[in-house]
């Protein structure tokens, strides 16, 4: 159960040889103040894969999400996502419309995608189940806590069945009792759905716990520092949390984050 | 629960401006009576009531016409200054090539233009409403196209991810993001409108078939008719204080149940 | 009929009662026209619509008339209603005559600047300095003492009585401020196209105006109609006023008729306007009025 | 990288409104010549120009006069107005006490009291900024009180857990939120400012020494010299979409470095 | 090592005689909307303690800081503070002034307590140099990721030497490495200066690690459900991260927090 250092270009062609579902060759990330927020990211993402990105704060975790959808452009290097994707994305933050309802929040991407009213109502409700909040469809945002707002969009994003999903930070601001449940069904979702995800965190056990592989950034300039594929159990449950191979990929996992930490360019 | 009747926010907003008008009105009459200022120059409370309450009908029916045309103008600057908002906001070209041309709308004097509006437009009401739209209407342009810009650059990035149409994102996330600064702008409209009304009138009106408010005000003024003058304009005003509440209701009911504004 | 807009300049008063009287009477319809009058205003600019074609006559007046004409307008002045203007001077009752307003503040209109106010700057060497604007409110002349204001003797000094101000009243004309008063304009083209029809108008308008000196009730009835402000009061002030300064019947009007207009007015007029450097010297002046119309017409009062 | 000069926003914003000035200049010239509209209709942008280029001391006079107004009045506005929503935003019963005060100021037409200004402030040029002062006053209240109140409701919190006094409140916080719709006020105003001077001159007129471009507008028209009309329009518009560039640079100076609506 | 319940008596008046730094008595808060954030919460918070609030999302904990706080008023029972402090608190969500540089969001509160400017900006710097941001003194806060504009509204709180500090969920968004370093800055903090902490977390782990006494709370109705005073070395280090005691307790928190999720009123 050796950790992996993949070269970088093993990161784009390793596994099999189908095209990638997100791709950053030489990315480079320049922000109009100057700031370089990444260097030259060579990252290929499989479909059906579970990245998860750890990095001290402010390495372009959220940058490099961005570019994923498509919502930055790089300054230099180029993104490519593969085609036929529905993607989602959580924000880092909440990100609700402050005049709509709970409910109405997380239609909305249905609404836009013109779904008809039965089907998205029933999908509304669903994903509020899922994130535990069914009884919270008719308040509005500011009414709700910062775990409660963030956990709405979580809803939105997981109403639109996608099988692109970026996450920064979903469970962040979450109970570790909700968080590991909240783990746990992402998982199944993933395992069922063959999804694609992209998971930022700064839980290295959640990283473990969830990826097939973590990729780990420096900061000043954000940069990858090391991409380790995790190889766990095709199912995996609170025995897998305590198992030695996750200890050891914990281990490994904080020792690089340490490095990362410590790298940092003066 | 129930906090004492004076304490309530609905009632102190009532009256509150009505005390201070009542203690306005009470030193106007004062200082009218004791210095005995001639009806002519400037008329006591009274006697302004009198002209009010005697002149009801005729001045009821001025107001009317007055009230129409404001009515109609500042609808029709609802309309346009959207339409020319969600416009301009489309591309920033857009805006930078017929904003301008706006602006000539606000700063062209009506008093100068009329005289070609009433040339092109046979109907005096429409006239009439044109000009007092072309007062009324930049105010609404000009808060939208602000409000349509000041979107939250997250809700901007979710619309985004979810391949929403400039359609979607013009009615789902600009226009409801724009509605303080929309109904900022409605309540300084409505007010121009109502005084466009009335400027328009003076300029452009032809008397006898519509007489409205700014008509009674002239003739008023020359007959030296002060009482009557002063009802009319405190006919203005009222109908002017009155718009602007309903203003404020409106935005209270858009908005009240999550804009910072209105908490 | 012949449809005919007829534009006045101002709203309703006794001193458009001859118009008001030909409609009332049916003085036009027996002439074979279908007059409608519509109202002026205080800034309907009815030189504007006169050349839109908005209006087939328009009650004007000889200095912006002559001034038209310099700027290329083409149109013409075909009668006259009034010998002279209303206007003149409403002074608080301690001004003797009008040399007094030396020392007084003269309030002045926008137009007037223009019109009699550079003629009596002249005739009495007053200066810029001593007036301030005139809005067509009497407040201000009522709060200064020491104020004096351009009046019509139909309006203003009636509501300066009426006020219970005293009060006095120097009408221009009398001392020899040349325009005629209310007089009817149209379009060169007109005169050239349809002779017939404004002479037609012309006629019949001055017969409305002899007929509303003899009993203004029907036209005053019209008048109250389209201003239904105007009180009788006032409709019989204003008339009292016409008659008393012979406005209509006086100077030529006794012995050429109403409505008569002479050369040697006009030249006086001109004179005066190129002297206070409101008209160039080589401006066209005579297209600015045709007697054709009035000088065998006749309307005796 | 560096974009061809057209598509740069600068040139953009400068490039794009003239060049649809110049086709509708164009347009406007071809009526007119096919046409033969006669000048004292419509006249041709040439024979406009001309005008301006005879009549420019003249009219350059007469601007000089109508933009001092402007300006004072537009200062005066700014003074008051921020005075007034200061004032405002420090209590419910104040606002409801007053705001419906400066809604009167807004909705009295400046034609009926103009009167009353001229008898009691002597100095004419002071009763035209009064007048002006009173079109341009009320959308910056309006504003600016609507932005005092927007304020994030977190950072209120953060001040209050500081104990801030209600002057580093408004001075640091409400002030800061308020100045995108400040900005949108003075914006609004600016325009006012100047239709409030011009107003005012038509109705309260500038003794024979200081004539304005509403003198000028008013003379031109009794003389049907409508070429010079449009002229001094010209002027005026040209002045209000130039003193309205001024407010959207003053904009972007005090916001793009934070607020939405200028990134 | 014994975990300790407390009785809710011993939550006010346990420890020494002194007045307490916070307590509240029988606190009640029902939102305008009806919501019944908390019920009948009482708790006493003696001065130089470190108190962490642990518990479901919307439970009531930032609820509870705001009252702490005065920032709301309870519906029902009442709220004391201690005199003489000087009160600091982070909030839930970073909450900079967007037109204000990152040095200038820091030495608000300074300026606000009229501090003359040389003193203010040392303080500033030294605040911005211990949450690792002192080169971003000068950029305003959107050009920061968001783990780093969390980070500028510690270093603002931490600037103005309170005695009394509110945090809530300050960690939440950073990395397990700056987290850990902050951690200990904020203990070594705490018993240099005799702070008293209320500290909203979500990590069990940085819960124990920091805290002299640990509250649970459940949600719906927001309620106190225990009170576990954690009995460790005074100084805390790593080897107090992985010792029995510090597992003994985690676990025991984890019990807890999942009685507290499970005991959720329907
Ligand atoms: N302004 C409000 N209006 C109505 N209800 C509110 C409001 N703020 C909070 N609530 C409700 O009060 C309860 C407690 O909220 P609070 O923010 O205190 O939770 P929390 O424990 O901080 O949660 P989190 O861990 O998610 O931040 C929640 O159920 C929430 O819905
Ligand atoms: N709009 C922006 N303008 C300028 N610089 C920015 C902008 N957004 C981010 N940055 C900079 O880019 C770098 C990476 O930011 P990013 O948000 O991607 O970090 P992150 O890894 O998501 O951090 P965190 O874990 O704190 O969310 C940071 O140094 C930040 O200061
Ligand atoms: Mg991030
Ligand atoms: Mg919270």
């Amino acid at each position: 159960m050796a950790v992996l250092y993949r070269s970088m270009e093993d990161g784009v062609s390793g596994g099999a040889a189908v095209a990638p579902a997100l791709y950053a060759n030489q990315v480079e990330k320049t922000y109009p103040n100057g700031t370089l927020a990444l260097e030259r990211v060579k990252l290929g993402i499989q479909p059906g894969e579970f990245v998860s990105l750890l990095g001290p704060s402010g390495c372009g975790k959220s940058t490099l999400l961005k570019l994923f959808a498509g919502l930055e452009q790089p300054s230099a290097g180029h993104i490519r996502r593969g085609e036929h994707h529905k993607l989602a994305m959580v924000f880092q933050e909440a990100t609700l419309m402050p005049w709509a309802r709970v409910a109405d929040n997380v239609r909305l991407p249905l609404d836009l995608a013109r779904m008809d009213r039965a089907e998205s109502e029933e999908r509304v409700r669903r994903a509020l189940a899922l994130v535990g909040l069914d009884k919270f469809g008719g308040v509005y945002p500011r009414e709700l806590s910062g775990g409660m707002q963030m956990r709405v969009s979580i809803a939105r994003a997981l109403a639109t069945n996608p099988d692109l999903l970026l996450m920064d930070e979903p469970f962040g601001a979450l109970d570790e009792f909700t968080r590991n449940r909240l783990d746990a069904d992402l998982r199944a979702l993933w395992a069922e759905r063959g999804l694609t995800v992209v998971f930022v965190t700064h839980s290295i056990y959640e990283a473990v716990y969830l990826s097939s592989r973590v990729i780990v950034m420096a900061a000043r300039p954000g940069r990858v520092i090391a991409d380790v594929a995790i190889e766990g159990p095709a199912v995996r449950d609170d025995a897998f949390r305590v198992s030695p191979p996750f200890m050891h990929y914990c281990a490994e996992l904080s020792a690089l984050l340490t490095q990362a930490n410590t790298q940092e360019q003066p | 629960m129930n906090p004492p009747l004076l304490s309530r926010p609905a009632v102190q907003r009532i009256a509150a401006p009505l005390a201070v008008g009542v203690v306005l009105l009470v030193i106007w009459q004062a200082v009218c009576t004791l210095m005995a200022v001639p009806d002519y120059l400037v008329p006591a409370p009274t006697v302004i009531i009198r002209a009010l309450v005697e002149d009801w009908q005729m001045l009821s029916d001025a107001l009317w016409v007055t009230l129409r045309i404001t009515l109609l103008a500042f609808a029709l600057s609802i309309v346009l200054g959207c339409a020319a908002a969600f416009l301009f906001v489309q591309s920033r070209v857009i805006e930078a090539s017929l904003f301008p041309y706006a602006i000539l709308l606000q700063v062209t004097p009506v008093a100068a233009i009329a005289p070609l509006i009433i040339i092109w437009v046979k109907d005096p009401t429409m006239a009439l409403v044109i000009c007092a739209t072309m007062v009324a209407v930049f105010p609404i342009i000009s808060n939208t196209v602000l409000g349509l810009r000041s979107v939250n650059p997250g809700l901007l990035n979710l619309f985004r991810v979810n391949h929403a149409s400039k359609w979607d994102t013009l009615v789902r996330l600009r226009i409801p993001s724009a509605l303080p600064y929309f109904f900022g702008g409605l309540r300084i409209s409505c007010g121009l409108a109502l005084i466009g009304a009335v400027v328009a009138e003076f300029v452009a009106g032809t008397g006898g078939t519509s007489a409205g408010l700014a008509y009674q005000i002239l003739q008023a003024g020359f007959a030296l008719n002060i009482p009557r003058l002063f009802a009319a304009l405190f006919l203005i005003t009222l109908s002017g204080v009155l718009l602007f509440g309903a203003m404020v209701l409106a935005t209270r009911l858009a908005l009240s149940h999550w804009h910072e504004s209105e908490l | 009929a012949d449809k005919v807009v007829f534009l006045t300049s101002w709203y309703a008063q006794a001193e458009h009662g001859g118009f008001y009287q030909a409609v009332a009477t049916g003085i036009y319809k027996k002439y074979g026209l279908d007059v409608t009058i519509r109202m002026g205003g205080p800034q309907v600019n009815g030189m504007q619509i006169l050349s839109s074609g908005q209006a087939d006559f328009l009650m004007g007046y000889d200095l912006q008339t002559l001034k038209s004409v310099e700027t290329g307008v083409p149109v013409t002045t075909v009668a006259a209603s009034f010998q002279s203007e209303l206007q003149g001077m409403m002074t608080h009752d301690d001004v003797k005559s009008l040399a007094d307003l030396k020392s007084r503040t003269v309030l002045v209109s926008t137009s007037g600047r223009v019109t009699w106010w550079p003629w009596l700057k002249a005739r009495y060497k007053l200066d810029d300095a001593q007036s301030r604007v005139y809005t067509f409110n009497l407040q201000p002349f009522f709060a200064d003492p020491r104020s004096a204001q351009q009046a019509y003797a139909s309006s203003e000094v009636f509501s300066a009585n009426k006020a219970g101000v005293k009060n006095r009243f120097f009408l221009f004309a009398d001392d020899g401020y040349p325009p005629y008063g209310t007089t009817i304009v149209t379009m060169q083209k007109t005169v050239k196209d349809k002779p017939e029809l404004v002479a037609r108008f012309v006629k019949a308008s001055m017969e409305g105006w002899k007929s509303y000196l003899e009993n203004p009730a029907p036209g005053n009835a019209l008048i109250k109609k389209d201003n239904p402000n105007m009180q009788d009061d006032q409709l019989a002030w204003g008339v009292e006023k016409l008659k008393e300064y012979r406005m209509i019947n006086g100077g030529d009007a006794a012995t050429q008729g109403i409505g008569t207009m002479s050369d040697a007015r006009w030249q006086k007029t001109r004179d005066f306007m190129v002297g206070a450097g409101l008209l160039k010297a080589d401006a066209d002046w005579k297209k600015a009025y045709t007697t054709q119309f009035v000088k065998d017409l006749r309307v005796m009062p």
